[in-house]
């Protein structure tokens, strides 16, 4: 089942999403089994910023029904750290690299881009739009506009695969994916987290150090796949969906929803080997029955 | 290295026993295949069916539970029913299938040159001690909240015993305990609430006394990939589940509560 | 715990959400107890239209993780059906009225609000604000100036509590809220239903007879509290919180958030009298612990 | 009156016993308190604990069942296991709890004048059919995948069978059989696979048969809450769970398949 992302020859449709797979980490917990049974088909780096974060205070995380509120706040090494330390140990990895990155403004946005594009160990780039560009207040992945202005600054920027990373936390995701297309995004991907939150089940205060999360997981499962329906039908570009894939139906049911790979997120922390997994129950459905056009 | 590599899978084991020892739950299960774990380090665990529709229809993700014995094939938990995840740990039934996630994290490390091991346990925190103790045998001072809890003793050797309420051995606390032997050459091993913890690190860093904590954290993956379960440290914030479950009390700005 | 709610004095803060308790059907199910035991501290009817609405084709209900999706699309007897039928029944009830209502136009709902509101049998109303405004093609309740315009509208017509139930699909519903209370709203409910779909387990094609339809219950509890604190902060006038209610403590968080009184919605399909047990929690959670300064 | 009213509240009952039936499990469960339902009424039940961490994470919601007995204070049902919800009931061990809410829906109406009670059921639709034979005695026609399934006959008396495999009985539908009977003057009372009951209503009412059809559908609540569960029939749509299960065939404009 090996199938084509914005020019990407994958093995297979199911890749991570950012932010919920650490192949560094996993290295030091698993050691090199994890280059051997890489359980993705391509790899998505977490979101990096210009400059190195912290993240967010803990508690970063709540268990909801059926699904996880983070409150993580991209932690990450910034821009330098992570061309320095960490994208030489991600080259050994056996998939193209998709490196996420995040800006509070176009400029940063355009600097992130420049950076990483030019390294050769990079395939593609994730953009993640979820964050309010400090210029304008608005939510940079909420508005058609904001999405379309920021990507016509990056997009003159590299030649490799751009995919805008969608909120769906908007009214109409589908406007803004189409804005990312015409403005020249190679491909968009959704859904990110939708916004939570929880309080102290004795304190009765918020119970994140940030006050509210992202949800992800099973609970988001089926709102996601109603974006990425309306989404593909609105786009000609390749769509990566995602949201509390679990099973290799779920991601099916991405796949005939018009999804042309499907990425896994929160169902790794439970089964870290949940891409493969998921890969091969895919393969199993496609073997079954013939899938739908669009496949 | 105190750090033994988890393969790169959950494993499906079985679930053997579930007994009580004192007010907690012993839960024994089949572990085929998996390797040898160091003392501190600890596992992911999921019932394989009906993990879920408990309080706020939770559980969903695995837990995080130190091991308590090893044997080839086989492994011992001990667990303190708080919620929705233990409770339904605490309720399987022999044959039910048990994902197993492990063994994760860094363990506790040899003590340094000179210095002879104290451990210092407090409540469901005595869990790695007792493996500890099995490979590095040492004096073991332990607090609970009263004799149901310190039933749980029992599970380690040379122990010297204290209840909050005076139902079991000496009435105070494991950190009284503790003052008294901080001018002995020993290296500190411990493991227990966040506030046990955190008088442990203030009363060692202050004397000078190596401590080794075992911390906990609310965790979603247990091997890194979430950013989830970090502490704070001199250093910024470390993953407990990665840097961790065993941290220096030298390298903590403080034990968070939680 | 007696609660005031827009002027209207209520036993408890617990009531149902618009079409997830039908009293006519319940009297024929459970008889007379429906009466002597509501479980209820106020009776919000399901959305009424200007003319007859069959609803949606079935199938219209799908089971997700720790939540529901539902298609049912607004089945009712119309104004002058419900006026004539049901008004007089409802008039049984031992708890105040307050009449859901929706409109294509802004017309409709004027007419609506207007016929409705002179009814003695009615205390206050709600308007349902989530479908599109067939003239602007706008949804109503997604964009602040729709809202603002069809409260504008309407305002004039009754001195009675006027709540405007607002959707969650939309970036900002705080903006929403706000407008609405600017324009005379006397409150504002929320959530409804997060849109949502299924694909059939074997033939791949979407499930709901509408295609898609609304997530409700435990997994949009947490969303639903992000939203609700998110709007009390920014408007004055009481709020109706509501998603994912299951418990006193859930019914106590979102108090906690701002919420002057919480809707019950498909927690009730799997207790009819969870409004009732719901109340009774947190009345117990209330002499426990003294709540916060926004109770 | 087919109608037992509800008491106005779900009932905590408890499992006493799953047993199999051929290829089905039956459950017993006591019902304190509950009144005595009419043929053809139907319960909505849940699992007081683990409801959930299913296929999917389901169950969620209460699951419809038609009652096979009833005795003061005690069900029993018949379940065929067909996703996350029944087959959470069909493990449910003794002792468990079980919350109950019923009797619900319009039940079977007795036959016109003049006319005997025809009982034609398909696989686990039988189920309602057992308790109206014992109220309405009348012959039964029953039609099953295979002799395992075919093994449910024997909750009912006066059987005729058949199954698609020709294993048990005659081997073919049991539509075939009730064709033969449709001169005689019976009144049809069915139950089944769509398919199955959508023959029956095509054949009755060309035949001017009254026949009563207890349907399906999928149901979140079980009183008329949701408008969930509706059929299309001649007068638009109905809600199964208050103005059936049990309709007239000569209502409908079609059976739904589902
Ligand atoms: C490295 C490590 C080793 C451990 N070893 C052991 C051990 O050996 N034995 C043992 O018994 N325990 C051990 N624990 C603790 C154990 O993991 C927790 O007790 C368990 O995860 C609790 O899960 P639960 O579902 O039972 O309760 P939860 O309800 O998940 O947790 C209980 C507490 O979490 C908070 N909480 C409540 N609701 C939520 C929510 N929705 N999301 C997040 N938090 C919530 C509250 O403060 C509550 O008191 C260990 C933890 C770590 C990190
Ligand atoms: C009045 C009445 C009486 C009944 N009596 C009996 C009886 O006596 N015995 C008996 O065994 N059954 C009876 N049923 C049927 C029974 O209610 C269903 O079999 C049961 O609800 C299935 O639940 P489940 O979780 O096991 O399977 P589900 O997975 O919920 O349902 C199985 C089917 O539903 C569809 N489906 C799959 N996923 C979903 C989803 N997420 N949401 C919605 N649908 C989905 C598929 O078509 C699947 O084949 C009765 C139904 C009604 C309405
Ligand atoms: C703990 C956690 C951290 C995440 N971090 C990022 C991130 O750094 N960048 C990003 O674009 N998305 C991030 N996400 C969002 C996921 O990539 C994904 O969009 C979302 O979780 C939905 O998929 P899922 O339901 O399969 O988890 C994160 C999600 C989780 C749960
Ligand atoms: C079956 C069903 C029907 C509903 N019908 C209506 C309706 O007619 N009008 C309306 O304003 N909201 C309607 N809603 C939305 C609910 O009132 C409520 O906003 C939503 O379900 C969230 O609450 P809950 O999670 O407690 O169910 C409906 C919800 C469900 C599940
Ligand atoms: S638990 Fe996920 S990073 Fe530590
Ligand atoms: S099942 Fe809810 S109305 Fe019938």
């Amino acid at each position: 089942m090996s199938t084509e992302l914005c020019g990407l020859e994958l093995e297979h449709p199911i890749v991570n999403a950012s932010g919920t797979f650490d192949a560094i980490a996993a290295l030091r917990t698993f050691g090199d089994e994890v280059l051997e049974r890489f359980p993705f088909a391509a790899f998505v780096s977490k979101t990096i910023t210009l400059k190195p974060r912290q993240g967010n205070p803990p508690p970063r995380l709540w268990e909801t029904a059926g699904g996880l509120i983070n409150s993580i706040g991209l932690p990450n090494k910034g821009l330098a750290g992570y061309l320095e330390h960490d994208l030489p140990v991600l080259a050994r990895l056996p998939v193209p690299l998709i490196v996420n990155v995040m800006g509070f403004t176009r400029e940063e946005v355009a600097t992130l881009v420049a950076a990483v594009a030019e390294r050769d160990e990079v395939a593609g780039l994730e953009l993640n739009v979820s964050c309010p560009n400090v210029e304008s207040g608005l939510i940079m992945g909420a508005d058609p506009r904001e999405t379309a202005a920021l990507v016509h600054r990056v997009r003159p920027l590299t030649a490799k695969p751009l995919i805008v990373k969608l909120t769906p936390n908007a009214t109409d995701p589908a406007a803004v994916a189409h804005a990312a297309q015409e403005a020249g995004a190679d491909g968009v991907s959704l859904v990110n987290t939708l916004r939570g939150m929880a309080l102290h089940p004795r304190t009765g205060a918020p119970w994140l150090g940030a006050r509210t999360g992202g949800v992800s997981g099973p609970a988001i499962r089926a709102i996601a796949l109603a974006q990425v329906a309306q989404v593909a039908e609105r786009v000609s570009v390749p769509v990566v969906g995602m949201g509390g894939v679990e099973t290799g139906a779920h991601a099916h049911a991405l796949l005939r929803a018009g999804a042309a790979a499907v990425a896994v997120g929160t169902e790794t922390f439970r089964d870290p080997r949940a891409g493969a997994r998921i890969a091969a129950e895919l393969a199993d459905i496609g073997r079954d029955r013939r899938v739908s056009a669009r496949l | 290295m105190n750090r033994t590599l988890a393969p790169f899978d959950r494993r499906r084991g079985e679930v053997e026993q579930v007994d009580r020892v004192g007010a907690y739950l012993r839960l024994l299960c089949s572990d085929p295949g998996g390797p040898a774990p160091r003392p501190g380090q600890f596992y992911m665990l999921a019932l394989a069916a009906e993990w879920g529709g408990g309080a706020d229809e939770r559980p969903y993700l695995p837990r995080a539970f130190s091991y308590l014995r090893h044997e080839p094939g086989r492994l011992e938990f001990l667990l303190e029913d708080v919620g929705p995840g233990t409770h339904r740990l605490g309720a399987a039934r022999p044959g039910e299938g048990i994902w197993l996630l492990g063994p994760l994290g860094a363990g506790f490390a040899a003590p340094r040159e000179g210095r002879a091991p104290l451990l210092v346990g407090g409540g469901i925190g005595i869990v790695p001690l007792a493996p500890l103790q099995a490979d590095m045998p040492g004096p073991a001072l332990l607090g609970f909240r009263d004799a149901a809890h310190a039933a749980a003793g029992e599970l380690m050797a040379d122990v010297t015993l204290c209840t909050d309420d005076g139902s079991a051995g000496h009435h105070g606390l494991v950190t009284e305990l503790l003052a008294a032997r901080l001018d002995e050459p020993v290296e500190v091993y411990a493991c227990g609430p966040p506030a046990m913890l955190e008088a442990v690190r203030l009363m060692t860093t202050q004397r000078g006394v190596p401590a080794q904590l075992a911390l906990e954290s609310g965790m979603a993956c247990g091997f890194g990939a979430c950013f989830g379960c970090v502490v704070p440290t001199r250093d910024g914030y470390v993953r407990v589940c990665v840097d961790g479950p065993v941290l220096e009390a030298s390298d903590l700005e403080a034990v968070p509560a939680h």
